[in-house]
């Protein structure tokens, strides 16, 4: 009988803080198996965001370097500009890389920086308390659009992955929901691809992953996905939105 | 090319040049004047030395990416002006939370808001109080001709490197934009490896930078570190330069181009004989407290010359001898002091010596109040 | 020893270049020199100025109120700067451009040399920057013309190398014509 | 680590459940084809109420999809 | 709903209700911990009066928002916490410049960087030295109770108008979140119509609100009145409150949080017969100078307590007689010292006065050297 | 004989500070003959960027307020939040509002903000010196890119109005020329549309102009408009891009 | 009159409801009061903590070192909070959650009540920390059980108005079992 | 202001230059179908040389394309 199935070894034996049933979590081991598979945990430096993920170093077997809300593709591109024989990628979540940060993204996308950003998109301010992002839906009750999303007022839920695969600069580009075994194993294609396009000094890469954040959508795990699947997906469509050749 | 040939240099081109002296092939900048010889000659050098020079979208992007780069364990620097610091100090308050080394440099121009592209020293506050959020400091240095413009860069790399903590050369548009003779240095050594730094946890555990410290009693015994590191930088690394200074009865005390311009008036006064010094803080963090201190034991008049309303003036008031009087001449906005209105207040000590016939500062010609010339400290 | 002057004119007329190859003069000949550009409120075109100071010894402020001389290279800088000299300072007006009736001082040394006129007869009017120098040199004696002349490599630009020769004839007729001059 | 129902077969396909880990989000639960895992009663040191393997017929097929499904990382699959 | 009516609210929540009863109907802002309260309170009931609440992008976006509202002449107001204070400094620099009002603030969290969610005052400096660029004061009230909190706020907008000047409430974590029986307020008048608002250059000539000023002398013209309004800030705006300060020996000088908790010590010292008084600027821009330079001509030694490394305490020596003696007591990084804690520095005065059996500070308990005590002035 | 064709009433008799044949003079008359056309400016408020257009509150006679390099958006956006009753307008470089203004510019679209904006891309930061720009073409020389921009250091030129185009927030987004008459008014067109949406509340209208820079292209007038015919508007297609129907 | 108490347990036992409800009764009595919670480290769950403190004058510190009195509403907090009670002061314990054996100090007035028990029995676990109040209120003496079921309706949000009673009831038996209480 | 060229003629169309400021960029002087638009010798206050309206023949259509092109808003058309 073998192991088919293990914790990956990029990941240490904390237990993580995140909520019960937090996709980040789900997340956080795909990246950790890409690292395992390519063997690249001893080279590969990730960029925490601040946001419920800000505490990732506490986890990872990589190094990992903390930055302002926002900037991590801006210290991703500092890393990667000084240290190109390193892997580096970022993680973040819909108002650090959607919000505040979004010139950083776009402007690393376009520079075609050769780094690998992880995109958890779960409609809301996890960490601060549930407070509306970018990516919160029409309609969507939080803490600061108590009413509903209002396109009048607050406009529309911004498509990360569609606006980044219209810039030039972009290799690889896509969207993937980690509501379910199959998306799951998807996603975990998804991540390996964008780190093997790094590697092969492709330059951008970036994995947009619908997620869930049970705590701040006031629902069960289970109710939170279901939510995934029935209001995310709709509006947030999953696929590859652009995949350079590898030359 | 020997050590003793001079060139002719302009004191932005002398920034980069020292950066490069000092090791540094990494720049990450956004233009704006009156700083864009700094970019420029990086784009234009450092792909030739294997380097790399990114126009980052924006100030706030750039210090951001010196932060990666230092975490990684290169030498990286950024550099402004005014207006751009402003949108680094969250980055820098992270930087000096994460201890991360990283140059940067501010060509201070005339404020606030967009203001105008004129030298001033306006920035001092912000460069040596902490502009930033939280209790932390940036090493500051001070230059005052082209050559330190060099010098200071190389030397802000080695301290920042030396204590993990980001350095600013604080500048300003004159310094920037004039042209001096200097000499150029050798390069410095590699520095000694980082064991901090984030270059793959190959071989060992992982490691991680960061300023977030939730564990109750952390941030705060974080914090007592980085007073004591701050301690040790106030007890190593001051320095100062002084003009005249044994026998003066009235010492001026100014940084920078403000400096350079109280020294020429100075040196007038001493040929009408009248007994008057120049202190130069060459740091302004750390400042020279003792040194000041000291020499307030004895003189017991400063003249504090600068270009802006009176912010290094605090400095010296803190520092002086609680019975020495301090006075103070500055021009905001890009008013540059000349020799001879420093001359005219140094003067005002020496009632007996004539009134010269200089033109008055704006704010007398405009017929607006000067910037009420601070009473004496304490009373 | 101790020299300063004030270069005034208009964008165009090598006011910089002017500057700059004076203070490469003085710093091959072992002085120390600052060199202070400054510019008019306008971002292209407008006026152009330096400050060149330079001296034996350490110089203190790069920055002068009252130059010993004045080199006036156009009309505005002739009233704007006149008042500026100390008494018995060096006045140096290019008069082809700015009008001698305007010089209100009369304790000042005065020299009114049509530079842009001789410049154009030695066949380029970009050369008035050097005349100027040329009769700076002669009229200030803080330097001399061959002084200047010997530095031009050091200033002018590789592809320019050819136009040493012209440049260097223009410095000594503005040094030959300085030396007939006077108010 | 406390592994709770572990089975002592060798030759099956099974899983280990880490109990300390888990934090009772069922997600596991939601998705095995045979619905193999089950809430306990109990909680652990976290707080929560793990889950645990109940398959005494054997019918764990070793598919993974509850370990792929696990936000915390707590089930190994063996087959 | 009778005056006297209390009700129990949190500081955060205070903070909001008191800009709706200043007038305020425009609020832009970004989430940040510990003041959520704010937006969300806003996003709630601005909706119900006509107003608008914006959640921007950023607080770079939002002090912009502001600067625009403030522009056309709406009161407006954002809110944060340390670091997207930081990234507003550019912003606010710009506001001073064009002399636009508006209110910010500032629920400070412990630094430097990403630091902690917990209360601290490490952004005195940044609030009272100017954090951006250029010779400029916003106006800081320092609240220390959930009224002031909500009064406060009110004054801000009341003193930002009348002074074309953006003002900054310096709350602290603490402040943000603790409850206290506040009472409400009438609704405040409305402004008085805007002579210099962007309304619309109907029948009037254009007007144009900005900071940049390139004719020669202009900008320097400029810093000089603003100069001279801070003048009058000075004259007219300094508030401070005392407490058994009569026939004080001993002065401990503490703002907003900090100052509650000496108040205790300061009580309980009392109580053993130790004379000691509490001075607490209200106001700490403008600082109240002259009384406490009037204070120290009668006591000579002064405590100052602060939750950061030692900030206000330069104000404290800055306006105290040469000859009076400031010590320091202060805990950073989100350490709140506690009345215990003052209370022993304050028997250290007492020479005669038993120890206390109280906890020693943290970083005491860890062995760490204590930010050390700041020795008399000017010795 | 009637006058046919004069400065428009918006903008006053100065001088303006432009250099000789920079088509941001252009950009300026048709914004005034906008204000002229609907007969605004008494109740319009333009928000100036950081960039040669810095001075424009020198010339327009309607009320105009500087905004921080970038930030225009976020300005107009806390105008006419406050007073919706006014007709607000940026006008914007692409240094101000393609590189350091990204964020403000995605998201005050996003928001579906009911201003009009006038952006004015010149591929070079023309205030400064002529430093890269987010637009600069590949192989273009400017003072930060003295080899040429190089895309796989400096990344791609971005197209600004394809990228707005594709958020749901905007309502109306094109690019024109200022290269010939023919485009000159269409571009006058284009800008009566962007403040003609706004009068009509239909929400966010986004005007890119192509413009020259001869000073910091280096180039004469003349030969400036040639390269924007024969470089840019290949490479920066002209057209409508987005158009909501006015309901 | 001064009262000063610190309530901790873990987040989900209605800790901050409890302190809220207890500064609003103070308040509404016509004292000063100040209310202040505190998080742990965690984001979410973790432990709940807040500092009551009423008096007829005004309150300086809203932050206490040695509160008069400790609410202990389960072990980690027992174990944490004992040391900072002065000498006589008083500690309550929930000793359904906390064990009356790590009870260290022996210079206190302690009183273990099977809190959660009770509440469990009064048909609902989550009057744990209204049983708390009622106990405090007969231990401290600061304040009348009744007083504090007068606020209820101040505090208890319109939706859940139905469970005044309830709540009333776990105050009265939280008193009386207090009554009866000791070490 | 001063305009060169103003024609008589009050029947033809025609175009006014304001030659104060103009910066003589030239422009207009490329998109005038019957070359009507010359560069001066003289230079302006501004430093510039102007541009003025040689039409003889009156041969301007007043299509205003000169205007449309002038960036600094130097000319006016008349019809
Ligand atoms: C400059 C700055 N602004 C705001 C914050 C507060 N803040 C922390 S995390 C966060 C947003 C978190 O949301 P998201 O990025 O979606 O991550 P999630 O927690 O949902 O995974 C905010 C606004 C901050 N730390 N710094
Ligand atoms: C925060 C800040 N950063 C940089 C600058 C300097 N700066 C002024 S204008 C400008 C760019 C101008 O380029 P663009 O927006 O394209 O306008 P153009 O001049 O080309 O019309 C820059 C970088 C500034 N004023 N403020
Ligand atoms: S708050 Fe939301 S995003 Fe954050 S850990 Fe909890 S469930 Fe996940
Ligand atoms: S491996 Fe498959 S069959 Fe076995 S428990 Fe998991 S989901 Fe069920
Ligand atoms: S998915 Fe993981 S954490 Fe959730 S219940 Fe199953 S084993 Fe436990
Ligand atoms: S620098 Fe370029 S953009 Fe600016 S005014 Fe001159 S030509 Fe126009
Ligand atoms: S109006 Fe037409 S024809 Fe007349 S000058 Fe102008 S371009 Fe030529
Ligand atoms: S286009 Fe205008 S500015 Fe240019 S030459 Fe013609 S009239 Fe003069
Ligand atoms: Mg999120
Ligand atoms: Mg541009």
């Amino acid at each position: 009988m073998k192991k088919v199935f293990a914790r990956p070894e990029s990941i240490n034996d904390e237990i993580m803080h995140y909520c019960a049933g937090c996709t980040h979590g789900i997340a956080h081991r795909l990246v950790a198996e890409a690292l395992d598979h390519y063997g690249i945990t001893g080279k590969t430096v990730g960029v925490a965001p601040v946001g419920c993920a800000v505490l990732m170093y506490d986890y990872f077997e990589c190094d990992i370097l903390e930055a302002p809300h926002g900037r991590p593709p801006a210290v991703a591109t500092g890393i990667k500009r000084s240290r190109p024989d390193m892997i580096v990628f970022s993680y973040q979540g819909d108002g650090d890389l959607a919000s505040i940060g979004l010139a950083e993204i776009v402007h690393a996308a376009n520079r075609g920086e050769n780094i690998t950003v992880i995109f958890v998109n779960n409609t809301v301010y996890g960490m601060t308390g549930g407070q509306m992002a970018p990516t919160t839906l029409l309609g969507q009750q939080t803490t600061t659009s108590p009413y509903g999303r209002n396109l009048n007022t607050d406009g529309y839920p911004i498509r990360m992955a569609e606006m980044l695969a219209t810039l030039e600069g972009t290799s690889y580009v896509t969207r993937v929901a980690l509501d379910k075994p199959a998306n799951v194993l998807r996603a975990r294609k998804a991540v390996f691809k964008a780190f093997d396009m790094q590697l092969k000094n492709m330059g951008f890469s970036f994995v947009e992953m619908l997620s869930t954040c049970p705590t701040n959508w006031g629902m069960s795990p289970t109710e939170a996905i279901t939510r995934l699947q029935e209001e995310l997906i709709p509006y947030f469509p999953l696929g590859v939105f652009k995949e350079k050749e590898v030359v | 090319m020997s050590d003793n040939t001079r060139i002719l240099v302009k004191g932005n081109d002398a920034l980069a040049m020292g950066a490069i002296k000092a090791g540094c092939k990494h720049y990450f900048g956004y233009p704006i004047t009156p700083q864009n010889e700094v970019p420029e000659f990086m784009s234009r050098e450092l792909p030739k030395i294997g380097g790399e020079f990114v126009q980052a979208e924006s100030e706030l992007a750039a210090i951001n990416m010196v932060l990666g780069a230092s975490a990684v364990g290169i030498r990286s620097m950024t550099s402004s002006s005014s207006p751009g610091i402003s949108l680094m100090q969250e980055g820098l308050s992270y930087m000096a939370g994460q201890e991360l080394p990283g140059v940067v440099i501010n060509v201070v121009r005339c404020g606030p808001g967009l203001g105008g592209i004129a030298a001033s020293q306006g920035d001092y506050f912000q460069a040596v109080k902490g502009g930033g959020h939280g209790d932390y400091h940036l090493i500051v240095l001070a230059p005052s001709s082209v050559q330190e413009m060099y010098d200071h860069t190389m030397l802000a790399f080695e301290l920042s490197d030396k204590y993990r903590n980001p350095a600013m050369v604080l500048a300003d548009a004159v310094l920037g934009q004039m042209q001096e003779p200097i000499v150029e240095r050798e390069q410095a050594p590699e520095p000694p490896p980082k064991m901090w730094a984030l270059d793959g946890a190959d071989g060992r555990p992982a490691r991680h930078l960061k300023s977030l410290l939730l564990k109750e009693g952390e941030l705060e015994a974080h914090n007592m570190l980085l007073q004591e590191k701050y301690r040790e930088i106030e007890k190593h690394e001051v320095r100062f330069d002084e003009y005249r200074i044994e026998d003066a009865e009235l010492v001026v005390a100014a940084f920078g181009t403000a400096a350079r311009i109280a020294k020429t008036a100075v040196g007038q006064a001493r040929k009408e004989g009248m007994k008057v010094g120049l202190f130069r803080p060459v740091t302004v963090y750390p400042y020279p407290k003792k040194r000041l201190a000291g020499i307030s034991e004895r003189v017991k008049d400063f003249l504090v010359v600068e270009m802006n309303t009176g912010q290094m003036l605090e400095d010296v008031k803190l520092n002086v001898a609680g019975d020495a009087q301090v006075s103070f001449y500055g021009r905001p906005g890009g008013g540059i002091p000349t020799p001879n209105e420093v001359l005219k207040r140094i003067r005002k000590y020496y009632p007996g010596q004539a009134e010269s016939n200089v033109q008055s500062p704006l704010w007398q010609t405009q017929g607006r109040q000067s910037p009420k010339l601070e009473n004496k400290r304490g009373t | 020893m101790y020299y300063d002057v004030f270069i005034s004119g208009f964008g165009g007329q090598g006011i910089l270049l002017a500057g700059q190859l004076l203070a490469e003069t003085a710093m091959e000949k072992g002085l120390e020199v600052t060199f202070f550009p400054s510019y008019g409120v306008e971002m292209r075109g407008g006026t152009a100025r330096c400050t060149v100071v330079f001296s034996d010894e350490e110089i203190g402020s790069p920055i002068v109120d009252n130059p010993m001389c004045v080199i006036a290279m156009n009309q505005p800088s002739l009233l704007r700067f006149q008042e500026s000299l100390p008494p018995e300072g060096l006045l140096i007006v290019n008069d082809s451009l700015a009008k001698m009736e305007d010089v209100k001082r009369n304790d000042l040394d005065v020299h009114g040399i049509s530079m842009s006129e001789l410049a154009i007869e030695l066949g380029n009017v970009r050369l008035t920057n050097m005349v100027a120098l040329g009769a700076y040199a002669e009229l200030s004696g803080a330097i001399t013309p061959g002084e200047i002349t010997s530095s031009l490599e050091s200033v002018i630009s590789a592809r320019n190398k050819s136009l040493i020769p012209l440049n260097e004839k223009a410095i000594m007729a503005g040094a030959e014509v300085a030396r007939n001059s006077s108010r | 680590m406390v592994y709770a129902s572990v089975r002592e077969s060798e030759t099956m396909p099974t899983i280990k459940i880490d109990i300390d880990k888990c934090k009772g989000c069922v997600l596991c639960v939601e998705v095995c084809p045979h619905v193999l895992i089950k809430q306990s009663k109990e909680i652990n040191d976290q707080g929560y109420q793990y889950v645990v393997l109940v398959d005494s017929e054997e019918k764990c097929n070793g598919c993974t999809v509850c370990a792929v499904m696990c936000p915390d990382m707590c089930i190994e699959v063996f087959k």
